[in-house]
């Protein structure tokens, strides 16, 4: 077996070595009831590379990527261009198999692109200090929940009806035995402006509050000035937690930071890594300095070695696990290591200039699909502000509407049917998000499917 | 050459992507352009090329060498896995595209849980948890929610000194108080203390096996049985599979839930500290209780059940809700299922027997010269437990000796765990490493062990003196956290 | 741009420490009439990532890779599998992005796997020294001409029928205008054992014969044993050269050293390389240790370091155009560094045991389908002996009907009337190459193709 | 740690395959079965990794730092060339593949050749070569084949002293008579002395340009002009195309034949000394002569011409035949169309500027403690050529210099070229460095002159100190070779 270095006649020597007669003395703590006598029946046996090779392939085959063809499909992912050299970069063995930087003196690799990465976010989100990141951005969202709770001290949380309808089941689930209260709101389907009622949210605060959440680019791809809410959230000692799911945004619109968010969380996929069907993805986590040591989630932080070289070392971790044990901040134990290096490295390539650049031609982009589909007769176009994602509605049900356009080979969308199935009134929805990878002929072929559709 | 910081490099003018030209719109932004400058550095391909090699170049990484850290399962990354999680019907796949277009996806996550299920002889896994304390936390909940569901509500949960931090962690995260149990002499569950300790308000005992000493619980099938009999369940954290995959089923001794590290026992890359995969097998009690989102197979077709109000199944019909955004981590899962795949069955079982034996070798060709606090009660598991007894009078620390094996070409061994050991060092290899490797490690961590008793104690006082950085200040780290970069004053900007 | 660091602002600073008025000042020795004003017109300029790579596989996916489908080609490239961790490591900077090793201090990674490359080189080829890798099979038979002329002081090659036809040519075009004589055997059609007519070959060798050149196993696919040809040109005072074109066979079969020959020189594409439509291939070059010093080409040596430490330096150059510039053994300045990489990483995988596995696997599907095709009615097998590659006569022409089993999806072999134009006797003959890749799948879709053509 | 060589860790019985087991077949190898050992060292998968791992690391390259090696063009090598090389519809086809299967490569080596002729404003090119020097080989023999064609027999080939040492080996090769043709006292061909020679017996003038001082030959068209007169032909060597690409088109000076490096111009990868590619492109006089195969676009199709007697086309009736037994490099080709469409015409232009600027900055800002043999004579193009009369009597040759440079982090420039100069230094930046980069190897530069001046001569003595190895003993590599591993003696062998 490839992977194995062991040669019979090492095993052999160093049983001998060991002072053990066969393979299962070692294992002889092990209840008689418990032991195999051999390899697990009914499975198979141990599979050359080129066949492996061949039988990934064919599952792969059966699959329909999104660079296969025309592709809209957003809603908390997103389909950007990674430029090669960022997967290039992470192969590196030193980065990808590598652990967790216990041992500093040999882990600066690592170490120094967390710092640049905690420095690229805290920018990006314009807050002071972000961590080292979390599984995704939806358990960064819950996280931010329990960090409210210890920064004010309160228990009741608010979030807003446009954020996305995953983050708030995570929210529920890990909340359900807990004595938090989330009070979720139902997305509004406000003309113009889907999906908060901000001024419904601003009503709801009060004295036992401890933070309003609110998505902006919302779900429905809308886009919200949050001062009002930050205002009136801080004036009943609340914080605002604000979601970010597609930060391409953050290169066009102004950062949750700026509009007196408290605590920011993102999903970072879109800088540096791929679909991946779901996962791994990268929570972003960034707050204000002064809720610094409330922190969830590792931390790099700067320090001097002996001979006073700048260098890097996890910091703050007496609020972990491994040492708080059952009064840590959290229980979580690793990050996205790997996803944030890509993040960096995207983000380094793209470059202030870059990103800005990318943001732009995004949202022209997405102007130009929702212009043209709004010009089909029968679907509405529901937003008037948006970044790269807008919702219409159709005059059919959207989820079978998506599946025949998929059969005409055009990935056209998420059907707001299949994220919120109770909601009768959402069912005609479609939420189409527009990236620099949509070209004039995928735009073409969009319009043409969804006439086709709805004629 | 030391590497700057790429804000100390980059500039706002610098990219190194080109784009095509934005084609000019009425803007829909709403007034809300971000003017003020974000404060990004940038460059061209090059120099970040250029800075991100020369970053991975202070890092050690299994690919330069052994790396035993106990605990953490650091074997051989095959690079087919990353080939294949690579592949566009894969990686370039979304996760709300409609299902017909994911077939292969769904099915491939659907193997993958069929293995796991039969290598535990579970009943049903949950696959969406993100890492290892991740799964836990989904154990525990599921095991919460069953009990909730019987109106059962109990508020304890036992953990053994020798569990992992994150397990007190994740109980406490439940709601749960936590008590400890204590070990015995060998170093195992003292199954007398667990027993006395059982009662109507035990909701469940939370143990790894083997244990974090690298020891096997023998007791396992008498705990399990107690337990139950208490009404209570059992959580396993199954962060040391590596050591029984394919030679013994967690599901045969009677656990109730376990949650298996990807990124250990399969071997997908540690990347620095993630992504890791951590998802949960389930006995027939709990997996009613399972998280959304789960793959079933009907009618030749793979269904991704991800809505409760939608497709309640009764199998699934007391579901504890959704852990994270979507499917959970489907690039961990290929390289899983690459590697489940090239091992078999039988080379899964050679993976236990080798991470074993590996482990042994070393205890029996150091316990002489180190201390082996549990050496006498008969062989570990996957990983070799010292204690620092035989440093004791010699001045020279756990942490010094780890420090000292850097200047040797090595990375250290896990330090000071588990708790149960005094100055631990915790020696795992993995079933990767040849034996020339293990020979390596052994001349150095005897020279290293002879030394100190020698009395040689400047090798160790202020080592590593051969790595790039000298040892770092970690307290004035804490004390005043520099989190981020900023630009340096003007004065000292003009250098 | 983004491979360009240098800002406009940096072009100006620079320009100023220059004391240049601007950029064209620094060209002012180009003759007036030969500067372009601006960039060259009717050309594009310059293009994102995302677009280059978007056309790039727009014109790559107009081409059926062999890894789509049934594949049987052949004569001088093979497809096998090579293991993923190959181009892993190919791809680091420190390999792909270094230079030749100029500076041994900073380059014992290139210089410890040349060496290690030389070993397996002349290991596998069973002779005493290697060099560091030619461009190709073809250029290394050429070189090895040459080299036989140093060596005997004569200038008469015999080419043997059976040798790759391109690889005669190439010599021949090398020999055009230097006083060398060759002569090309034509191919023989010897029932069982086509391509060589070693009797005939024996008896031309005479006083003046420098060498004698044969491939074993040959372009048809058959293997010879070619110790009384050794034998035989040794007699003359003349040297054997062998060529070997699918070097996997000598997992198998005895190695050309082992039978006596003098150079032994091969395309060592199967291991370790891709097809890549030709090139780059790595051309293998062993000979004697008493030729060592007439050995063309680049050669890594083991020595010493000033602190008696074990290194390896490029030695023996006093042979090369650097410093003999006209008098220099050869033009040749590069060699097949990172081919030989990859040759030397898959060779250190496959080791002993694996390379005669592969081998045996070669072979034995091999007989497969010989046995299975031989059954087609019409379809005759030319070879009693082979390896993994045999040559069969058709009843109707074998070009066009490789173009029909091309439609059928079946990339069925190579032609004889491909690669032997003016042979009309050779129209209906078709070399079929069978290695590890082919499944048994496709090689029913082989023989169904095959029985439908020929019925 | 050292890492020993492959077959100091391997063995026989060790393998990091694993394949299909073997069907049962009579055996047709006609009794010509290996039976001896071949000798092969095999290892698991996880050592082969670490293995190269290490060795990669006693490397210096390109994605580490500056690599001023002069006339060699070290610059960026971007990623997305090595990913479109490796897309499966140009990796993995067959050369031999039916024309119809293989249309998009075609049509890819069809428009790198038409790029490729429009830059250097010539009729044809040949893409076959696959290095440099076969491309020189190329030009030559298709000189030589024109000239015989019209029977006029031709013995000499003049080549300046600044030319590639690989243009007299050329020339020898093709069975020429070489001579040379001083440079005058501004590092230039002597016009005069070679109009002074030109004559019935001389085939060919072979000249670098830019040439290897780093300057243009100002006289080119005169040059050309009086070959042409004279009957023979202008081979170019277009290893410095770099300086000009964009700028100035060789046809455009009256060349006849010149290659072109894709691995220096067009940034494909060196690879540790290969695979290059060396297209040549010709004038309307040796078009016809050029070698086979060669890409045709007819009926909206793309033909591979590879028989002379099967497809005599009249553009190409006279070719000389084949010089390689495929197509050339078509990996490469891939590499250097995607950094040719990357640039486009704007941006290759803008190499050739940012080129030739970060040369005259390295010679501008070193040129008063340096010794600079032409500096005054004007603006160098992409390479600053320094000699070491500014080392006289520190003791301190060019080689001491050039090795000191390596303890400062950087890899020395090229040493001892070109000839005309005495201890040359030819350093060439390239385009893809940044100007911080630039002043951070000025420095060194700088530091190190006036360290020589200053009679530091320690620092140079037995440079490097800080590299993997000490300076190497070549004498003893050449006296006694020794090219391939051998077991050690019984001796030595039981350690």
């Amino acid at each position: 077996m490839r992977y194995l270095p062991l040669t019979p006649d090492d095993r052999r020597d160093m049983l001998r070595v060991i002072g053990a007669s066969d393979i299962d003395a070692l294992f002889r703590d092990v209840p008689e009831a418990a032991r195999l006598p051999g390899p697990i029946a009914g499975l198979p046996h141990h599979m050359p590379e080129m066949l492996v090779e061949r039988e990934l392939g064919a599952l792969a085959a059966k699959n329909v990527p999104a660079g296969a063809g025309p592709f809209f499909v957003g809603c908390g992912a997103y389909k950007h261009h990674v430029p090669a050299s960022v997967d290039h970069l992470i192969q590196r063995g030193e980065f990808l198999t590598s652990y967790t930087p216990y041992q500093p003196e040999i882990a600066q690799g690592t170490l120094q692109y967390l710092f640049e990465f905690q420095t690229q976010v805290a920018r990006l989100l314009a807050m002071e200090v972000a961590n080292a990141s979390m599984y995704d951005g939806s358990t960064a969202m819950t996280e931010a929940l329990f960090m409210g709770r210890r920064v004010t001290r309160r228990k009741k949380y608010l979030l807003s009806g446009g954020t996305h309808p995953h983050y708030v089941s995570v929210a529920e689930t890990l909340t359900r035995f807990t004595d938090d209260e989330v009070v979720s709101f139902e997305p509004a389907l406000t003309p113009g402006a889907p999906g908060d009622d901000l001024a419904a949210l601003i009503e709801a605060i009060d004295g036992e509050t401890a933070a309003v959440v609110v998505q902006n680019p919302n779900l429905f791809g809308h886009v919200a000035d949050l001062s009002e809410l930050a205002a009136a959230a801080h004036a009943k000692g609340a914080l605002l937690i604000a979601v970010v799911t597609e930060v391409v945004s953050l290169g066009a619109i102004r950062a949750p930071g700026e509009m007196g968010a408290d605590i920011v969380v993102g999903e970072g996929q879109s800088i540096g890594n791929g679909l991946n069907f779901g996962g791994p993805y990268l929570g972003l986590f960034a707050t204000r300095e002064k809720y610094m040591r409330q922190m969830p989630g590792r931390l790099c932080g700067e320090t001097v070695d002996a001979n006073g070289k700048r260098g890097f070392v996890l910091t703050l971790s007496t609020r972990e696990q491994h040492i708080r044990r059952e009064k840590a901040t959290s229980n979580i134990c690793t990050n996205s290591g790997l996803c944030a290096l890509a993040f960096t490295i995207h983000m380094s390539l793209l470059g202030e200039k870059g990103l800005r650049h990318l943001a732009e031609l995004n949202h022209a982009r997405a102007v130009q699909v929702a212009e043209r589909l709004a010009a089909i007769p029968g679907v509405s176009l529901m937003n008037d502000h948006f970044f790269n994602e807008f919702t219409v509605m159709l005059p059919i049900s959207g989820r079978p509407a998506l599946r025949a356009m998929a059969e005409m080979g055009v990935l056209g969308g998420v059907s707001l049917g299949r994220l919120y199935p109770a909601r009768a009134d959402l069912d005609h929805g479609m939420v189409i998000a527009v990236t620099e990878t949509v070209s004039d002929d995928d735009i073409d072929k969009l319009d043409k499917a969804l006439r086709e559709l709805v004629k | 050459l030391e590497e700057p910081l790429l804000f100390e490099k980059g500039s706002p003018d610098r990219c190194g992507v080109d784009l095509p030209p934005v084609p000019a719109v009425a803007s829909r932004l709403g007034g809300l352009d971000r003017h003020r400058p974000i404060g990004l550095a940038g460059l061209a391909e090059g120099e970040v090329v250029r800075h991100f090699t020369r970053l991975s170049r202070q890092n050690y990484a299994i690919d330069m060498g052994i790396f035993p850290l106990g605990s953490c399962t650091m074997k051989h990354n095959p690079r087919l896995n990353e080939k294949m999680a690579r592949l566009p019907g894969f990686g370039d796949i979304h996760p709300l595209q409609p299902q017909d277009t994911v077939q292969g996806a769904l099915e491939l996550i659907h193997r993958l849980a069929d293995w796991l299920c039969k290598l535990t002889n579970m009943p049903a896994v949950s696959m969406s948890p993100k890492a290892g304390a991740h799964g836990e936390l989904c154990g525990m909940l599921a095991i919460r929610a069953a009990q909730e569901a019987k109106g059962d509500a109990r508020s304890v949960v036992l953990v053994p000194e020798s569990a992992h931090g994150t397990n007190p962690a994740t109980a406490a995260f439940c709601g749960y108080r936590v008590e400890d149990i204590p070990a015995n002499a060998a170093g195992r569950v003292d199954l007398a203390a667990l027993k006395a300790r059982l009662g109507p308000d035990v909701a469940a005992v939370m143990i790894t096996n083997p244990n974090t000493c690298g020891l096997f619980e023998p007791d396992m099938i008498d705990i399990c049985a107690a337990v139950h009999a208490a009404g209570a369940f059992v959580y396993c954290d199954g962060a040391n599979f590596n050591a029984i995959v394919g030679k013994v089923r967690p599901g045969d001794l009677g656990i109730d839930a376990m949650h298996i590290n990807l990124h250990k026992t399969f071997s997908t890359p540690h990347g620095g500290g993630g992504p890791g995969s951590g998802p949960v097998v389930f006995s027939a009690a709990l997996a009613p209780f399972a998280p959304l989102p789960f793959v079933e197979h009907q009618h030749g077709r793979f269904e991704l059940i991800e809505e409760e109000q939608a497709h309640a199944s009764a199998a699934h019909d007391h579901s504890f809700g959704r852990m994270v955004a979507f499917h959970g981590q489907m690039g961990m899962y290929v390289r899983a299922l690459a590697y489940i795949m090239s091992h078999g069955a039988d080379g899964l079982r050679q993976v236990a027997e080798d991470a074993v034996l590996n482990a042994n070798y070393i205890l029996a060709r150091c316990k002489d010269v180190m201390s082996a606090p549990f050496g006498d009660s008969g062989p570990c598991m996957h990983e070799a437990l010292f204690s620092d007894d035989f440093l004791e009078g010699t001045g020279v620390s756990t942490l010094d000796f780890a420090k000292a094996m850097i200047d040797e070409g090595f990375h250290p061994m896990t330090m000071y765990f588990p708790l149960v050991v005094h100055g631990a060092m915790l020696i795992e290899p993995t079933e990767t490493e040849s034996r020339a490797n293990l020979d390596q490690l052994i001349e150095v961590l005897r020279g290293l062990a002879l030394a100190a008793k020698a009395g040689d104690s400047a090798r160790f006082a202020a080592a590593p003196y051969h790595a790039p950085r000298a040892r770092l200040d970690e307290t004035l780290a804490a004390r005043k956290p520099v989190l981020s970069w900023r630009e340096p004053a003007p004065a000292a900007a003009a250098e």
